[in-house]
């Protein structure tokens, strides 16, 4: 029956507006409506998704609307859960759209329930329980309540490898992630089931099997079962391993650009090897790597091994070097705060340039070698709409370099160090370096300023000044008790003379003078008498340093090389010369970095010239301590000065001309998921000595200190943080030992 | 098991006066809480909305941006058609345009220009939409400004790495960089400089014709640019070959240049 | 021995073009066939789109800097009118 | 707050006053039995003649009345099976999956053959041809004198199976597999070729676990049909011939059923015992003290039935009321090899821990 | 010092340069906007935050002390309603229906609900108070119901009016202005009203909408003038004693303390001054806190039909705050 709309009343309405509901209802004011046309309108209302149901009624001539909104949803909360973090939870609910505020639908809900359980089992939990539950609140709102129970993880009790002829049960089982339940397993847990850490064990036995020539290897079934009580889990792995292939013939197809010749060079693999395919992908990257240098970034190289008879297989490196490849732009991001320049005055690979994956590469090294970033990472992409121009794209993460730092340190040495240290690589906004400093400590008060501009050409040659003034009271540092006062200054260039290599040299200034403690040692007495308390010295000073380090800071492979020689001229007051030779190698064991041995040596050897017969005792080297050897009070080492006549407390150290020092690391993975990246454990052994021939001190092995123990470094943002455990090996009852060491505020 | 101790839910109107005081006083902590507990005990009631609004401007106040940003979101999921959603754009552009920027760029020196702009570009797009939707709200003309000082600094950013391929006698490199300038941020002040590189890349790349047209470009749009000299002719000599020498750099320039 | 120079990077910029492909041209070539030839152009002027530099640089060590340039031109429904060539007996790539 | 132990939690033995005891007749030990291996190690039952073996893999033939050693023998491998065997021989598998056959004179190996994969469940053989089932369902037939390969049928099983298996029913001309995926399936002696398929279980539910419905017990032979439990499925009376469903009962079970007198007993996957009416399968009753104990099957010793549990003890019911009449703490490594009936009424118990005894079961004083 | 600014504030001198412009014969299709910003024509262009940012818009002016409320003025009684009268429409009528009164004709656009006959329902008698022992002769009594829209936005004024039907209850009697109720029949018309707000707020949860109420939505009697950017006046369509009383209400809801008024003049004395130059620099907290100064004027000049409403700003005073601040800030918490 037909009626002409007089007045539409919607019932029901919480948090829709008003308006949304009209504009969904077709039907307007005076219009004549049938049964037909109001079943479409509630059906264009319902289309809306906002309300549970609707209903029409007629009050003569006022159609009524009742609807009844959908709930809200207006808190969700979730117990029960360990494994999964709550977080991960609500991101799939707010995935889903179960959030705060939406409007709520049952079938998403048991959607997710399912989604949970899912996850649950995937990690082995094969008796999980999720229950989802709504509770309805006053004013159509819902509160959503998840209930988790996760059961416990089924232990793998038992793994059986069927059919392996040529290797142990126990052999292929190393390569396992999974293992079976054992008291150490409870640590690891890797004796929990869990179907994705299968198939990985699976994948790593396939490559384990490739990689030794095992060309028709498969794995037949992989069968799982649980025990009754769904405590214990049992897998039986059938596999056929096939003939083992040797190499009958190597040959190379298709465009290789630099010639055959050259490309030979880098396939190792001959006839009669065992066929791995672990090398030839190592090949086919070092081949596409070699076009790359080319500018054949896209280049792509596939080894394809063709079986014959007699269990030999021809491989042959498929070379498509496609178009050569340019890089339109390098773009950085994540240097909030280190200037484009300084990153970019890095950069071997130019824009607008042949894309060398080279230069790619080794720019991001020297990205590294900067210190300023816990990581860098590169990625080169293909510019959309060309087949030949690239985007070079660095991202860098940056490391606290503390650009303002009061830095309070403590050394056991020096007690407590107060410094104020700024240095901001780019003053000014002019991309030079300068800091100054001001450091308070018991023994030593010291100020300096200095200048640096490392880019004074854009190749790198660097150019600059330093001015220091230090009075350092050696009693405090228990060496013999004397004070000295320096200031003076330093002018330096360098330059590189390879990618590797720099060249330093420059001239400097100082003024010195002693002034004796209060049981001034027998030594330094004769010294004043002989040379008197004050001294102006002119310097002449050079250093060869080469570094192929990979990490600025705590690197884990290359080596660092340097060599110094410091040479006060004639016209000085003490003529003398002191040299040091530096290494510090880093043999990574594993191919991750995490297992690294370290072998560092240090020598110094200081002695006069021309009417000087032996250097000053204040420019002596000291060995001991932190960053020396450790074990040992720091700068305890070598023979000791003589006392004065009533100074009846043991002899001070004095140090010596001859300084022979090195240790020996094995550094090993931070346990308990500690960063690798800014921080290192390591097991140690120090050796090292001070020598003065001077006073008859003459260098012997038998004198050599040594020590062993274990050392942690942690660069955190107020300075690198270290400290050690040594235990002295073959100390002799006058050395004064030092079993824990620290200190806060310098780099070793 | 976890009993939640049941703290006594205090009513509406009180929750929300004292976040109000709070927040005139600047206690922005206190305020932050009475507004969260408003949320929590009534999330539907007549107040709703208005604490919601306020808690982004608490949160900022706080310094804590990035929960700023997160209750902006919040706001407009949950009054998409409120009349202030202006407000809540807003906001969250500005806690985007500030994100990056330290505490020590803004005080000391440092020139900002020359790094990643990070989440400005995120602030540039959250003003755009400010724009677009609510092109009659009272913070569009801070924002527009802003805008433009995000559009300058990335041009800025151009330039800067065009001026180091300049000293590094990459001029494809440089003239590239310029050129992007020139198309992509045409009214940026960087345009000057742009062009001014444009035309001593192209000249030194020995090609006069595609010189002659920067300069022409120059002339037109940066008339009294320092470029020329006083009769006007295009003398910029950029690439005098800064001498990279070691007897230059030791002799501080007295002796020649190999 | 002599003092070491100050180690100086080379460096390369622009496209690289042999002969062989430059006699793959031919006149009325559209645009993008000039490309799939010759490579992407990397010098453009922004307000003159007629003509395309092909040009490849190269300063060994610091040097001074030996160029080569291919320059294409087209007519007004973009496709090759001539084109002149400059070219240096061998290109580098780095 | 949520409790993590899992649901099915085994309840802890009840004291009775017992009525009956289970005087041991004679024992020995088979080397350390399981040897912690999860395992199935079934004693063979010839009447006269018994023969065990241990995971360490020795063998033993002792006299079924005294238990006097005929003869024992070590072979090199782990053994994984239980002990099949017919006149001539004696069947059973390794760890390596090797199917090995020992004549039953003296224990010698009379031929050996390679198995795709790790079998749980003894050899079974009609004299003519030995079968074996893999744990990847796979059913292989060999010539039972030389060991010649006959045929091979691949079944279909699920990712997740049960840590069990059915041994297959060889019969002259069919044999009967059990699958993990809830199938019986005949196959034809001859040739290997599948007969007739019918569905103990159905897998429904969401989770793998839900979806278990192995059948993990092999049927019993009833006249011309065969009888069938499946876990989370049913209680199934076949026809032999046809695979026709004779009847069906809902049951879960990891171990067959045993008829006597009528009846059908029943040690269900929850740990309850239950009776039913052969006729209508009505439940005569339920034994529900030992709730998720994992009871063996329930073995017909006159007018009692006698079970094995997880933690070793055997339990005597009453097969009028399923009241628990006598306990015995048999062997602490717990009890998974079902009892077995000796031609004398003795029952034949083979502990975990390798504990072999032939028991009694006497009025108590 | 220039050093030490806040740089974030360098943004406001950022310059846009206009539109490149070519060389003729220059081709123009690479040179495109790959960061367009929209252009915007500001109200007030020079509106900035630099350094302090804008405080959240306050809504809560929207919400009053309470969402029914019975009103009086010269004479005259409503019932004002926080909500719009599209949805108290279906509200009323739901009221009158349950009271007993029913709805015998209505009218919504008009706002205009009449009731059957009162004279026969005990329950409408009760309510509209009609004696009970009235005689055979008692006149035909309806009682009519108006919604118009209030002052403020989202607000309604509900009047209710007992009458003499007349021949019959089923013609819709205009509601004309004629005569002011008598002081009883404004007693029983607030009793009505009282009932009427306890029922709606009953009602509260769950909102009903009429579609054609929804129109009543009438053009807004109260309209801030402007010319350019600046207010000068305000009109209210309301007669001269309502408008009083409205502008009463506004200044204390803002907060503005009204120094002093003449109602018959039609002038305020307020001060309109900000909050640091209220407490006149640091001697002010010594003494009493400072004394009310009047600052600004507010005029109220009868017109037919209107009031309009200016302000002007005194001589002597030079504070941050004009007489536009004064009109937009009012405007604010009139409408």
């Amino acid at each position: 029956d037909e009626f002409s709309v007089a007045d539409i009343e919607v019932e029901g309405l919480q948090r829709v507006s008003a308006g949304t509901v009209f504009s969904a209802l077709p039907v307007n004011i005076g219009e004549q409506i049938d049964e037909g046309d109001l079943a479409d309108a509630l059906k264009s209302l319902f289309r809306t998704g906002l309300f549970t149901d609707i209903q029409a009624s007629r009050d003569g001539n006022v159609l009524i609307v009742t609807v009844r909104e959908r709930p809200s949803i207006s808190s969700i909360d979730i117990e029960g859960n360990k494994n999964i973090e709550t977080d991960m939870l609500m991101d799939a609910l707010s995935g889903a759209g179960l959030q705060e505020g939406q409007v709520f639908r049952r079938a998403t809900l048991e959607r997710l329930e399912l989604e949970i359980l899912r996850s649950y089992i995937a990690q082995g939990r094969y008796n999980a329980r999720v229950k989802a539950s709504a509770e309805e609140l006053p004013r159509n709102r819902v509160a959503i309540q998840l209930d988790i129970n996760e059961g416990s993880v089924a232990a793998i009790q038992h793994i059986n490898i069927v059919g392996n002829r040529d290797f142990s049960d126990e052999a292929l089982l190393d390569l396992f992630e999974l293992q079976t339940s054992s008291w150490w397993t409870s640590l690891t847990s890797a004796d929990k089931y869990a179907r994705e850490r299968l198939s990985g064990d699976l994948e790593t036995l396939r490559s384990f099997y490739l990689d030794r020539g095992y060309l028709d290897f498969n794995v037949d079934s992989s069968q799982v079962s649980i025990s009754p009580d769904k405590q214990q889990v049992f897998i039986s792995i059938a596999l056929n391993e096939g003939p083992q292939y040797t190499i009958s013939e190597v040959n190379l197809r298709g465009d290789l650009i630099v010639g055959e010749e050259e490309l030979r060079k880098l396939i190792p693999i001959e006839e009669g090897d065992v066929f791995s395919r672990a090398t030839t992908t190592a090949i086919s990257e070092a081949l596409s790597f070699r076009l790359g240098r080319e500018g054949y970034a896209f280049a792509n190289v596939n080894a394809v091994p063709e079986p014959g008879e007699g269990n030999t297989a021809a491989v042959t490196f498929f070379v498509e070097p496609g178009k050569r490849a340019y890089v339109r732009r390098i773009n950085f991001d994540g240097n909030v705060s280190t200037r484009d320049d300084v990153l970019r005055q890095e950069m071997t690979q130019m824009e607008g340039g042949i894309a060398s994956s080279d230069r790619i590469e080794f720019s991001k090294t020297r990205l590294e070698r900067l210190g300023f970033f816990k990581s860098v990472d590169v990625e080169t992409v293909p510019v959309p709409g060309t087949d030949d121009l690239v985007d070079v794209n660095y991202s860098v993460e940056e490391q606290p370099t503390g650009s303002l730092s009061a830095s309070v340190g403590f050394s056991q040495d020096s007690g407590v160090i107060l410094g104020v240290n700024v240095s901001e690589n780019n003053f000014f906004g002019s991309g030079k370096r300068v800091s100054f400093g001001v450091n308070v400590s018991d023994s030593v008060k010291s100020a300096n300023v200095s200048y640096l501009d490392p880019y004074y050409t854009v190749d790198g040659v660097s150019r600059g000044f330093s001015l220091f003034a230090r009075e350092t009271d050696y009693e405090e540092e228990d060496i013999s008790s004397y004070l000295l006062d320096e200031y003076g200054g330093r002018l330096t260039f360098g330059y590189p003379t390879d990618s590797v290599t720099r060249l330093n040299f420059g001239v400097g200034y100082t003024r010195s003078n002693i002034k004796e403690g209060v049981f001034t040692s027998q030594e330094v007495r004769d010294f004043i008498l002989d040379e008197g308390d004050s001294f102006d010295n002119y310097f002449l000073f050079g250093s060869w340093r080469r570094s192929t380090l990979n990490r600025g800071v705590l690197p884990t492979d290359g080596y660092s090389h340097s060599l110094n020689l410091d040479v006060a001229v004639p016209g000085s007051d003490l003529t003398f010369y002191k040299a040091t030779h530096k290494t510090d190698f880093y043999f990574p064991v594993t191919s991750t970095g995490s297992w690294v041995v370290r072998a560092r040596t240090e020598l110094g050897f200081g002695d006069g010239y021309g009417d000087r017969t032996q250097m000053p005792f204040y420019e002596h080297f000291y060995a001991g301590g932190y960053g020396s050897v450790r074990g040992y009070e720091a700068n305890s080492l070598g023979a000791r000065a003589t006392n004065a006549e009533n100074d009846f407390s043991d002899p001070d150290p004095f140090g010596g001309n001859l300084l022979t020092e090195g240790s020996l690391e094995l550094i090993f993975p931070v346990p308990f998921a500690g960063d690798s990246r800014t921080m290192r454990t390591a097991f140690f052994m120090d050796a090292g000595q001070v020598f003065d021939t001077d006073r008859g001190f003459d260098p012997a092995l038998n004198e050599v200190r040594l020590s062993a123990g274990v050392g942690f470094q942690w660069i955190t943002a107020v300075g690198p943080l270290a400290f050690s455990l040594a235990k002295p090996l073959n100390e002799k009852p006058e050395d004064e030992t030092q079993v824990f060491q620290f200190s806060l505020g310098q780099t070793f | 098991c976890a009993s939640n101790q049941q703290e006594e839910v205090l009513p509406e109107k009180t929750y929300y006066e004292n976040a109000r005081e709070a927040m005139n006083s600047g206690n922005f902590n206190e305020a932050e809480e009475n507004l969260n507990a408003l949320e929590t005990y009534y999330p539907f009631g007549r107040y709703a909305e208005q604490a919601q609004l306020d808690l982004i401007f608490a949160r900022y106040q706080n310094l804590d941006l990035e929960g700023s940003r997160a209750a902006a979101d919040r706001f407009l999921r949950l009054n998409p058609q409120s009349d202030h959603a202006d407000y809540a754009l807003y906001m969250r552009g500005l806690a985007s345009y500030n994100l990056d920027i330290g505490l020590a760029a803004r005080y000391f020196p440092v020139d900002v220009g020359a790094r990643d702009p990070g989440e400005q570009r995120q602030a540039f797009r959250d003003f755009s939409e400010l724009l677009n939707r609510y092109p009659e709200s009272e913070y569009v003309a801070d924002a527009r400004q802003r805008m433009v000082a995000i559009r300058n600094r990335m041009a800025e950013l151009e330039i800067f790495a065009a001026r180091y391929y300049v000293k590094r006698n990459a001029y494809v490199a440089a003239n590239n960089r310029a050129r992007y300038v020139v198309e992509n941020f045409p009214t940026t002040p960087s345009v000057e400089e742009a062009l001014v590189i444009m035309a001593e890349t192209f000249r030194a790349l020995e090609l006069p014709k595609d010189s002659q047209d920067a300069v022409a470009l120059l002339k037109k749009n940066f008339p009294d640019s320092n470029a020329f000299n006083q009769r006007g002719e295009f003398q910029a000599n950029l690439l005098n070959a800064e001498s990279r020498s070691l007897s230059n750099v030791v002799t501080f320039g007295l002796i020649g240049d190999d | 021995c002599s003092f070491p120079g100050v180690y100086k990077i080379n460096v390369q910029q622009g496209n690289i073009v042999t002969e062989e492909e430059i006699s793959q041209l031919s006149e009325g070539m559209p645009r993008r066939q000039v490309h799939a030839v010759l490579g992407t152009p990397l010098l453009l002027n922004p307000i003159d789109t007629s003509r395309e530099y092909f040009v490849y640089t190269f300063q060994r060590r610091g040097g001074d800097i030996r160029k080569q340039q291919v320059v294409v031109y087209y007519d007004n429904d973009n496709q090759l009118a001539r084109y002149e060539t400059e070219l240096l007996a061998e290109t580098p790539a780095y | 707050c949520s409790t993590t132990d899992t649901f099915e939690q085994p309840r802890p033995v009840p004291d009775i006053e017992a009525s009956v005891e289970l005087e041991p007749v004679w024992s020995m030990s088979v080397g350390d039995g399981h040897d912690d291996e999860y395992l199935y190690l079934s004693p063979l039952n010839t009447g006269d003649v018994l023969y065990a073996a241990s995971a360490d893999g020795t063998v033993y033939a002792v006299g079924a009345d005294q238990g006097k050693v005929v003869w024992k023998k070590t072979l090199k491998d782990r053994i994984f099976s239980g002990v099949g065997g017919d006149a001539e021989r004696l069947y059973l598998t390794t760890q390596e999956a090797d199917l090995v056959a020992l004549s039953r004179e003296d224990g010698a190996e009379a031929w050996r053959v390679e198995l795709p994969t790790e079998v749980l469940s003894a050899p079974q053989s009609n004299g003519r041809m030995v079968v074996a089932q893999t744990t990847d369902g796979r059913v292989l037939a060999f010539d039972a004198a030389t060991g010649d390969k006959l045929w091979r049928y691949d079944g279909v099983v699920p990712v997740l199976s049960m840590r069990a298996a059915a041994a297959p029913l060889v019969g002259g001309d069919v044999v009967i597999a059990s699958f993990s995926n809830g199938k019986l399936i005949a196959l034809s002696a001859d040739s290997g070729q599948p007969l007739w398929q019918y569905a103990v279980g159905e897998p429904q539910g969401r989770t793998e676990l839900e979806r278990l419905v192995d059948i993990s017990g092999q049927p019993i032979v009833v006249d011309t049909a065969i009888m069938a439990v499946g876990y989370q499925g049913k209680l199934a009376l076949v026809d032999v011939r046809t695979g026709q469903e004779i009847w069906n009962r809902k049951a879960s079970s990891l171990y067959s059923p045993t008829i006597g007198g009528g009846n059908i007993y029943l040690a269900s996957a929850n740990g309850n015992v239950v009776a039913l009416r052969g006729s209508d399968r009505r439940e005569l009753w339920t034994q529900d003290r030992l709730a998720w104990r994992q009871l063996t099957q329930p073995v017909i010793s006159g007018d009692y039935l006698v079970a094995g549990d997880y933690e070793g003890y055997l339990h005597v019911f009453s097969r009028e009321d399923g009241s628990l009449q006598g306990q015995l703490d048999f062997d602490d490594d717990g009890i998974r090899v079902p009892a077995q009936r000796l031609e004398n009424g003795n029952l034949l118990i083979y502990g975990n821990g390798g504990r072999m005894s032939v028991l009694q079961i006497q009025p108590s004083e | 010092c220039g050093l030490m600014d806040d740089r974030s504030e360098q943004y406001v001198s950022a310059q846009e340069l206009p539109p490149l412009q070519l060389p003729e014969g220059a081709d123009s299709s690479r040179i495109s906007q790959t960061m367009p910003i929209r252009d915007v024509s500001v109200a007030d262009a020079s509106k900035f935050y630099p350094s302090d940012l804008p405080e959240p818009p306050d809504m809560t002016s929207e919400i009053l002390e309470e969402n029914y409320v019975v009103e009086e003025l010269d004479g005259r009684a409503w019932l004002l309603v926080n909500d719009v009268p599209g949805r108290l429409w279906p509200a009323t009528n739901a009221y009158m229906i349950d009271r007993g009164l029913g709805v015998s004709v209505d009218d919504p656009q008009q706002g205009l609900l009449q009731s059957e006959l009162l004279n026969f329902s005990k329950r409408a008698r009760e309510l509209a108070e009609l004696s009970d022992d009235a005689g055979a002769d008692e006149a035909r009594l309806v009682l009519q119901v108006r919604m118009i829209p209030g002052v403020r936005r989202k607000t309604t004024e509900i009047q209710v009016r007992r009458l003499e039907a007349g021949s019959e209850a089923g013609t819709l009697i205009p509601w004309s202005q004629a005569a002011a109720p008598s002081d009883e029949e404004l007693a029983v018309q607030k009793r009505v009203l009282a009932d009427m707000a306890d029922f709606l707020k009953g009602r509260d949860e769950q909102k009903s909408f009429s579609r054609a109420a929804s129109g009543i939505v009438s053009e807004p009697r109260v309209k801030l003038v402007s010319e350019g950017e600046q207010a000068v006046a305000i009109r209210m369509d309301l007669d001269y004693g309502r408008s009083w009383a409205e502008m009463r209400r506004a200044l204390s809801e803002a907060g503005v303390d009204v120094v002093d008024l003449n109602r018959s003049d039609g002038w305020f004395h307020v001060d309109f001054r900000t909050e640091d130059e209220r407490d006149s620099g640091w001697f002010g907290w010594f003494g009493d806190s400072s004394e009310p100064e009047h600052t600004h004027t507010l005029r109220l000049d009868e017109a037919p039909e209107v009031v309009v409403v200016t302000a002007a700003q005194e001589a002597n005073f030079d504070g941050e705050r004009d007489a536009a601040d004064l009109l937009g800030q009012l405007f604010e918490y009139l409408y």
